[in-house]
């Protein structure tokens, strides 16, 4: 079987997944469904896997593999195949992307056990995986921009899987139309594209830039601007980032795979698929970095003080994205694509431990109330302490290398970039001070009842109620974990989480700088004929920001533990000395508010505007009613004139007569 | 005393072309004379059936003598006998012989006395086909009066009828001033031309003996205009329609409906279109004035009512002021569109003004809106009728209303009048609110229809029907209902009959173009 | 000659007639007046036929003179069946139908 | 075989007249089974009709050589979907009414066939005239099927509704009939046959006039803001069925005929109004859109949504740019397909909330109707163009021809892709999510609606997977219905004194386009 076809089957199994499970849903007993699911991406997995031994085989200058069903649409210049695209980067999105979800699902399978919406919830899962797997595939920019709206339904539909919810529900919405609007700016940008090039398919109109667009063309520049609406629409990065912490009203695994480990990286691989777009137009690359920076200081700052272990996550998550946009905006690909790889590691690992938590505290996420779960689920404890590291990037995690990655080779590319490196470095240390704020919040500390009774074996659970808003949880849909328990004793959990935690620490091996590069060199062919191919710092530049960025993280831990451990109360007396800055970052800087003044309030205003008077005034009051009143009048204006006196009628008679021989005196003189 | 008679120069009388004349005159002295038999059988019976023969006698001669193209005047140019008067005169024995149908239950034949009602209606045909036939000045005025006279007589035929003695009553007076201005007009165009026949104005007016200018002509013209556009029930001269429309026999409204407009539109059509042609620029504007106005005079009038055939006579005006559009254009093709409608015209009201026959003699309600209520359920036979009736009457297609319509509208396009056809436009959308209202009332159940509500007047049912029968005890009137309806549906699908006979009919006036 | 007078007359006439019709209620005069409109087109014609000096105008003025009784006849029936049906002898009394 | 176009068009109205006189029970089975004929000839149709193959199976023969009106039929690229969306609806709808409760079903299913015969003919109708005749044809029986079966203030709105449209369609025959007259070459024959006007040419001045009537009568059809004053009313009291023919089939026959008839028989007029055209579309999309999504009442907001639907197409026609007008051809059929879907899904969610149909009341419904919630998403995610749709193709391609050319507008009606996403997905979670509404007992879809839900839902999926089956039989009709305007386009652009030549030149242009098929 070819490369190709190998790339066809990836997409297949999902796809079957979600068919069976979605018309069996009726039929399928117990865990079925979740295995199904689960060995559905397996499957995708191997294929990948197929497909990155055939694509080796094939000489370097030849790994760019395109595949046809049949054509989709074709009119005038229009031309769009159903194709895909296989090469050393979507294949190795391929890899990551199946390959986490296979784990996510496995642990899944023990997770949603209690969820009366199971084999719903596999058969989204599988669609999700699927059209993410459309969407690093695609072969030209409609297939994309499908893959890409067909994920962002997929996380609409699991935001709201738990949909009595209302608070899920208004987060499904809000997501759902951000992600909307990241289409509508990629489909722009592909026409500016498709206007110029005069076509669609990623390869074609690569080969014909450089010819078409001079640099920094204006075209150009708004072109790949809209395309990086569309990325950040999708990974969260400012300001379109405020449907990401809403989004974490999802189920935790949905949160760990599509918030965390693969969806939201979206934008990264957009980013570094239309790389030649961006090296014709540096200017927008440079906004792609600058935004990226941002938001990575941004989000640090909010994880700072949000007390929602999820929502913490999340900021990281937006913040981890920023530095993977930052790297891969400044045309470091390979090392963003790195950070992308671990991070989906350890991100995932951190959700699954802080799903576990959630379930001991059934669905309550709120840090305040959580502590010393340590001795109660020692092996949460352990993989959660890991994946912690490595987003710290403590030395000798998979975070270490990958971070470390980009940051050198941005202070390598020197100006602008040197700056944003070492603010990557400010963001660095805020990472290690909120992920072991969180850590030692959780697991470190005086008990929560919670903890206390659980180390004793079960403990019951009162009527649930949502822990957003407290109104009654809708048992029937069902909600995370009807009782408290402890999830991790449930095999499949450990199965998941254990090889994360392997990963999270030994999957940033593979590129140690000086030792070996395997990611950089399979990504060679595809990256081969960018400006920067050759502009790597020196081993030894790698090395000493290696080692600052080791103490930096090593600090920030420090900092966290004095602060949470050894000066319980500091973070207390912080909060009431600077009371406004606490309550800038703890409303996530008044951007929800602002979008609610600017876009939301002003769009029900006009609707009701339009329904009160538009409607009612012009088009039913002037219009219809104009028009009746007219005749209203020439109605009672004819009757009134009809009198019934036989005089009066001869008299109009005579004075018809009048007028009549008036107007042709009148008119003949 | 031979040579003395022989002296005596008498005009050629060519009895072939005078043969239809004949039929309705004689049959109308014979009904006459017939009715005076005491026995009820033969009142009620033979009566009619006489004056049903007279009539299709006079449709079978006048197929007999029927010859397109442009026919010299007959009688020293008294009458002319051509495919216009003989096309339109069938309309006029049609709608005799359906008045005749609808008559036959009618409490007017016995009160009036039926010889003499028919007799009447056979003589008010008689002066309608002499009016169409009119070549001379003279001839026109005889025909008029001879129309209308018997009319005033047959609407004021429910003698224990208040309503239908003020209708005569109102016709009369009404109409008297018409026929007098007519008159006034007629006689002062005589004094501009001085020719009583239209050719000979014609003529007249071609040279430039006469200047088309002469104050005398145009005031005659306006005069004539008048009284022609009375019978026609043009505003501003239409007042007398609702009423009379109202107080009179329903089957007397229907044969007034259809009959009388068609031979006033034959009249004008010969006296402007043919005698007046040449100063079409003159009179053309200010005809279309009328027509504009009496559209909507027509249409906004018939909005409010809640009787049927006041509704009805309000859309007979309006329908009048569509027909006027064909003679403004002053075309062959204005001609044919309005010999078109005219037919068209016939079915369609004939099948309206029918169901509502059936109506008023079987509820208590008379004519009014309620008496159809539900009517989809309680009766389709005649609820179907009336909703082809209606949606004809407002223009909607597979109906020969739509094709009509069309056609006027394409001739006044074609005539360079084409805001004239805009405003046929208006007033059929205007048109749809109240003929739509009837479809409704039949056919939606019970819904408040927002009219001024008249007092609830408890009228007796015209024939003295028990409420309880129901149209099936009157079949002839069904029937007439339904081949009506036919027709109308017919000629929506299948019209080129009717445009033959329109082309022969326009083929008569070759000086148009 | 000139007829110039005799028109103004007829029209004077015909004035006159409408302004009964118009002005008065009882229907006996009604019907009188509209005998004077009509005889005022009688006299036009005639003086028109006098003017053109062709007999026509004079034939027609015969026929709308016997036209005219007719109508009046007519008139006079109605009015009697009015009687008879102890109905007002009234014009504006006549106005049931309207609108 | 030879295809005879004249069976599909009397077949409906044929065995509505059966089952009219056939006893009560039967008649509605016989109407059924008159659809789905229709729907297995148009199969056929679709099968051996040939892509670029121009105009197909025509008849012509005179109906009335006295005004010129031909009895002339054909199918080609633009109007062979269109047939099919009409015989697909109307077998859906027909088959959700014959297993419903009617009082007086006979009469109901006659009016049904007599509509659906109409509206096969507006589309077929090769004849200025005959369009005409079927178009107001159509609404004598939805007057009655609105007013006779509906519900609330029905006959007000039914009038209003037949007033509203006719008032549009009568001026628009004036106009047809000023444009023939027009176009009679002195001492030719009258003729509305739609090629012999394409041939003759009318002076511009008469042109515009002409298209701005004809474009009212369309525009009150489709409806476009501000002429849609009869649908809040028209859409409130009509029954399920007859709503969705009415909002998914009957608003297309308009703007059909755009492409049919006015632009390419008057290049120059169309052209003379785009701007107006395009900021009416424009503004629709908008102004629909910010409705529809601030009404409680379901069917107000697909009302409102189709406003904006509409004017997406209008925008793509007036776009006048090849990929603008196979959009807009394209999307005529997706949003046919995907409204009557709605709507009958709205019946079904009203069944199950004793006969709600406020937001307010609804909700939760998913998890007891979990088919009814999976059919619902695929269709309202269909509605907003989600990409992977073939409603997505279609808005796609509008909105890059409108970019070609008028650049601003398209990104102004690009808002409007985003706040269909708003509205439809409020509409979904308002029945489907959220807390259980107070008026809902949900059990799921019923065997019935589901089979006639199903085979809709399927052909949407399909259209999404292989758009590329309709773009390819339609392109070259739809490149052809524009080229004239656009050469009157660039004529314009060249100089305004040039236009009267470019009228001349048009006019064979088309042609060419026309025989070239």
């Amino acid at each position: 079987m070819s490369a190709t076809t190998f790339g066809w089957l990836v997409l297949a199994f999902p796809l079957a997944g979600t068919v069976i499970n979605s018309l069996g849903w009726r039929v399928l007993p117990g865990r079925l469904p979740g295995w199904i699911a689960s060995s559905a991406i397996f499957l995708a997995f191997l294929s990948s896997i197929g497909a990155l031994i055939k694509l080796q085989d094939h000489p370097a200058e030849e790994r760019h593999l395109v595949d046809s069903l049949w054509t989709y649409a074709s009119t005038a210049d229009f031309h769009v195949d159903l194709a895909i695209l296989i090469d050393p980067l979507s294949v190795f999105m391929c890899l990551v992307v199946s390959g986490v979800s296979f784990l996510i699902h496995v642990y899944s399978v023990a997770y949603m056990t209690s969820d009366r919406g199971y084999s719903r919830y596999f058969a989204y899962l599988n669609y999700f995986v699927f059209s993410m797997l459309l969407l690093v595939l695609a072969a030209n920019f409609v297939i994309l921009i499908i893959g890409w709206a067909f994920v962002g339904a997929a996380s609409y539909l699991l935001i709201s899987f738990w949909y009595r919810r209302t608070t899920a529900v208004e987060a499904g919405i809000k997501a759902f139309v951000i992600n909307v609007i990241g289409d509508v700016g990629l489909v722009i940008g592909a026409f500016l594209i498709l206007d110029k090039t005069g076509s669609l398919d990623f390869l074609q109109v690569f080969s014909q830039v450089d010819q078409t667009f001079t640099r920094n063309d204006g075209t150009l520049v708004a072109a790949c601007l809209l395309l990086l609406v569309g990325a950040f629409a999708k990974s969260a990065q400012l300001p379109l980032h405020t449907w990401l912490p809403d989004a974490m009203e999802g189920p935790t695994p949905v949160s760990a795979l599509i918030h965390a480990a693969t969806m939201v990286t979206a934008g990264v691989y957009l980013i570094a698929r239309m790389f030649p777009l961006f090296e014709q137009a540096p200017a927008a690359a440079d906004v792609g970095a600058i935004i990226g920076c941002a938001t990575l200081l941004f989000a640090g700052t909010v994880a700072l003080v949000v007390t929602d272990l999820k929502r913490v996550i999340a900021y990281s998550t937006i913040s981890q994205i920023g530095y993977m946009v930052m790297g891969v905006s400044a045309a470091a690909y390979s090392a963003g694509l790195f950070h992308l790889m671990t991070h989906a590691f350890f991100k995932a690992l951190l959700f699954m431990g802080a799903g576990s938590v959630i379930g001991a505290m059934a669905g309550i996420q709120d840090m305040d109330r959580m502590g010393g779960f340590r001795r109660a689920m020692p092996f949460t404890f352990v993989t959660f302490t890991i994946g912690a590291l490595a987003l710290a990037g403590f030395p000798f995690t998979s975070g270490w290398f990958s971070k470390d990655e980009i940051i050198g080779s941005l202070l390598n590319r020197g100006g602008l970039y040197a700056v944003l490196g070492v603010l990557g470095y400010v963001g660095a240390f805020m990472t290690a001070v909120y992920a072991f704020r969180m850590v030692f919040r959780v697991f470190q500390g005086e008990q929560a009842p919670e903890a206390r009774e659980l180390e004793g074996g079960h403990m019951a659970h009162g009527d649930p109620v949502n822990p957003m808003t407290g109104e009654p949880e809708d048992t029937d849909v069902g909600f995370p974990g009807p009782e408290h328990h402890i999830a991790e004793r449930d095999w499949p959990m450990k199965a998941a989480m254990g090889p994360l935690a392997l990963l999270a620490i030994v999957g940033g091996y593979i590129a140690i700088p000086g030792v070996d590069n395997v990611l950089e060199k399979f990504l060679e062919p595809t990256f081969a004929d960018s400006r920067f191919a050759d502009t790597h710092p020196s081993t030894g530049a790698e090395w000493i920001g290696l080692v600052i960025g080791g103490v930096i993280s090593i600090t920030g831990i420090g900092l966290a533990w004095w602060v949470y451990i050894r000066e319980p109360g500091t973070a207390a007396r912080l909060r009431e000395r600077f009371p406004r800055a606490h309550n800038f970052l703890s409303h996530k800087w008044y951007f929800d508010e602002l979008y609610d003044a600017v876009f939301v309030r002003p769009a029900t205003t006009i609707g009701a505007f339009c329904r009160r008077v538009v409607e009612a005034d012009f088009v039913q009051g002037t219009i219809v009613g104009g028009a009746t009143g007219i005749v209203r009048v020439g109605t009672s204006f004819a009757r009134s004139i009809q009198t019934g006196y036989l005089r009066a009628y001869a008299l109009l008679l005579l004075l018809g007569v009048a007028g009549l021989t008036l107007y042709f005196l009148l008119n003949s003189s | 005393m031979i040579d003395l008679l022989a002296a005596v120069k008498a005009p050629v009388i060519d009895y072939k072309e005078l043969s239809p004349l004949f039929a309705l005159a004689g049959g109308s002295v014979i009904v006459l004379m017939v009715g005076l038999v005491r026995s009820f059988f033969v009142r009620s019976v033979v009566v009619p059936a006489l004056t049903a023969v007279a009539l299709l006698t006079a449709i079978g001669l006048t197929i007999w003598i029927w010859e397109p193209g442009n026919q010299p005047p007959i009688l020293e140019g008294a009458l002319g006998v051509d495919a216009l008067s003989l096309g339109i005169s069938m309309l006029f024995y049609v709608a005799g012989l359906v008045t005749i149908v609808l008559s036959l239950r009618s409490t007017a034949t016995g009160e009036a006395g039926h010889g003499e009602y028919y007799s009447m209606l056979l003589g008010s045909i008689a002066g309608m086909v002499v009016l169409a036939e009119a070549e001379s000045l003279m001839t026109l005025f005889i025909g008029f009066e001879l129309l209308s006279i018997p009319l005033y007589v047959l609407c004021a035929s429910n003698l224990h009828r208040r309503t239908s003695l003020e209708a005569g009553l109102k016709y009369l007076v009404v109409g008297s001033v018409g026929s007098a201005t007519l008159l006034y007009g007629l006689a002062l165009i005589y004094g501009a031309t001085g020719a009583l026949r239209l050719d000979g104005i014609a003529a007249a007016l071609a040279s430039d003996a006469v200047n088309t200018a002469d104050p005398l002509l145009l005031t005659g013209i306006a005069l004539a205009a008048t009284g022609l556009a009375f019978k026609a029930s043009v505003a501003p001269f239409h007042q007398w329609t609702p009423d009379v429309y109202q107080g009179a026999p329903t089957p007397i409204t229907t044969f007034m409906a259809v009959a009388t407009k068609a031979a006033a539109f034959a009249v004008l059509i010969r006296l402007f279109d043919f005698a007046l042609g040449l100063s079409q620029l003159d009179w053309g504007p200010a005809l279309a004035v009328l027509a504009a106005t009496t559209i909507v005079i027509g249409n906004v009038g018939a909005i409010a009512q809640r009787s049927l055939k006041r509704m009805l006579a309000w859309s007979s005006v309006a329908q009048a002021g569509y027909l006027l559009a064909g003679v403004v254009v002053g075309t062959q093709l204005g001609v044919k569109a309005t010999a078109f409608y005219l037919a068209v015209y016939l079915v369609m009201n004939v099948a309206a003004f029918a169901v509502v026959i059936a109506r008023e003699r079987v509820t208590e309600f008379g004519d009014d809106l309620r008496s159809f209520e539900n009517l989809g359920q309680a009766a389709p036979l005649l609820a179907w009728p009336m909703t082809i009736a209606m949606l004809s009457l407002a223009g909607f297609p597979a109906t020969g209303g739509f094709i009509g319509k069309f056609y006027l509208i394409d001739a006044s396009v074609a005539g360079d009048y084409t805001w004239l056809g805009i405003a046929i436009v208006i007033g059929s959308v205007l048109s749809l609110a109240y003929y739509l209202r009837v479809i409704a009332v039949m056919w939606m159940g019970r819904y408040e229809v927002e009219l001024p509500s008249v007092p609830p007047r408890r009228v007796r049912p015209v024939a003295g029907w028990s409420p309880e029968a129901d149209a099936r005890a009157q079949p002839e009137v069904l029937a007439v209902a339904l081949l009506a309806a036919a027709a109308t549906i017919f000629f929506g699908i299948w019209p080129d009959p009717l445009f033959d006979v329109a082309r022969d009919v326009a083929s008569s006036l070759p000086s148009l173009h | 000659m000139d007829i110039t007078w005799y028109l103004v007359l007829s029209a004077f006439i015909f004035a006159i007639g409408v302004a009964g019709v118009i002005s008065r209620r009882n229907p006996l005069v009604v019907l009188l007046c509209l005998e004077l409109m009509l005889n005022a087109g009688n006299l036009a014609l005639v003086a028109f036929a006098r003017m053109h000096g062709s007999e026509a105008g004079q034939v027609f003025a015969l026929i709308v003179m016997v036209i005219a009784a007719c109508e009046v006849v007519i008139g006079l029936g109605i009015i009697v069946a009015m009687y008879r049906n102890r109905l007002p002898i009234d014009i504006d009394e006549m106005s049931e139908l309207r609108g | 075989m030879t295809i005879h176009l004249s069976i599909v068009l009397f077949l409906p109205l044929a065995t509505g007249f059966s089952g009219a006189l056939m006893p009560r029970g039967t008649g509605r089975w016989a109407v059924l089974a008159g659809t789905l004929a229709v729907l297995a000839y148009v199969v056929v149709i679709l099968v051996d009709f040939e892509p670029g193959g121009g105009l197909q199976y025509v008849t012509n023969d005179d109906w009335i050589p006295e005004l010129g009106i031909h009895y002339a039929l054909g199918v080609n690229g633009l109007s062979l979907f269109m047939i099919a969306l009409t015989a697909i609806g109307w077998v859906a709808c027909t088959f959700v009414a014959a297993f419903s409760e009617l009082e007086r079903p006979r009469l109901f299913f006659f009016h049904l066939a007599l509509a659906e015969t109409a509206v096969l003919g507006a589309f077929m109708a090769q004849d200025l005239a005959l369009f005409i005749v079927f178009f107001d044809l159509m609404l004598v029986p939805f007057y009655f099927l609105i007013g006779g079966w509906g519900s609330g203030d029905r006959v007000r709105a039914t009038t209003k509704f037949v007033i509203y449209t006719l008032s549009g369609s009568l001026l628009m025959m004036a106009a047809a009939i000023a444009l023939g007259v027009l176009a009679t070459p002195d001492g030719g024959n009258i003729s509305f046959l739609l090629s012999d006007l394409r041939e003759r040419s009318v002076p511009l001045g008469s042109q515009e006039w002409i298209v701005l009537l004809f474009a009212l009568a369309f525009f009150v059809k489709a409806p476009l803001f501000p002429l849609h004053g009869w649908v809040p009313d028209t859409y409130r009291a009509t029954s399920i069925p007859v709503l969705a023919l009415l909002s998914g089939v009957l608003s297309k026959v308009g703007v059909y005929a755009f492409l049919q008839i006015v632009l390419p028989i008057m290049p120059d007029g169309s052209q003379h109004w785009q701007e107006l055209f395009i900021v009416l579309a424009v503004f629709s999309i908008l102004y629909g859109s910010v409705l529809a999504f601030s009404q409680d009442n379901i069917r107000l907001v697909l009302a409102y949504s189709s406003i904006a639907q509409l004017g997406f197409i209008v925008l793509g026609i007036f776009a006048l740019e090849e990929k603008g007008a196979q959009g807009a051809l394209f999307q005529m059929l997706n949003h046919g397909l995907v409204t009557v879907a709605l709507f009958l899904i709205v019946g079904v969610i009203a069944a199950r909330a004793a006969g709600s149909e406020s937001l307010a009341e609804l909700g939760g419904m998913a998890f007891r109707a979990p088919v009814l919630a999976a059919l619902f998403l695929i269709t309202a995610l269909a509605t907003l163009a989600m990409p992977g749709s073939g409603n997505f193709i279609g808005e796609i391609l509008i909105l890059f021809g409108t970019f070609e050319n008028q650049l601003v507008y398209g990104l102004v009606a690009a808002v409007g892709v985003v706040l269909a996403a708003v509205y439809m997905i409020r509409v979904y979670q308002g029945t489907m999510h959220g807390p259980v509404g107070p008026a809902v007992e949900s059990r799921d879809i019923d065997r019935m609606h589901l089979s006639a839900l199903a085979p809709l839902v399927a052909l949407v999926i399909a259209l999404g997977l292989y758009p590329n089956f309709v773009v390819h039989r339609t392109e070259q009709a739809t490149t052809g219905a524009i080229a004239g305007a656009r050469v009157a386009g660039a004529a314009q652009k060249a100089g305004a004194q040039e236009t009267a030549a470019a009228t001349g030149a048009s006019a064979p242009r088309i042609v060419v386009a026309e025989e070239s098929r």
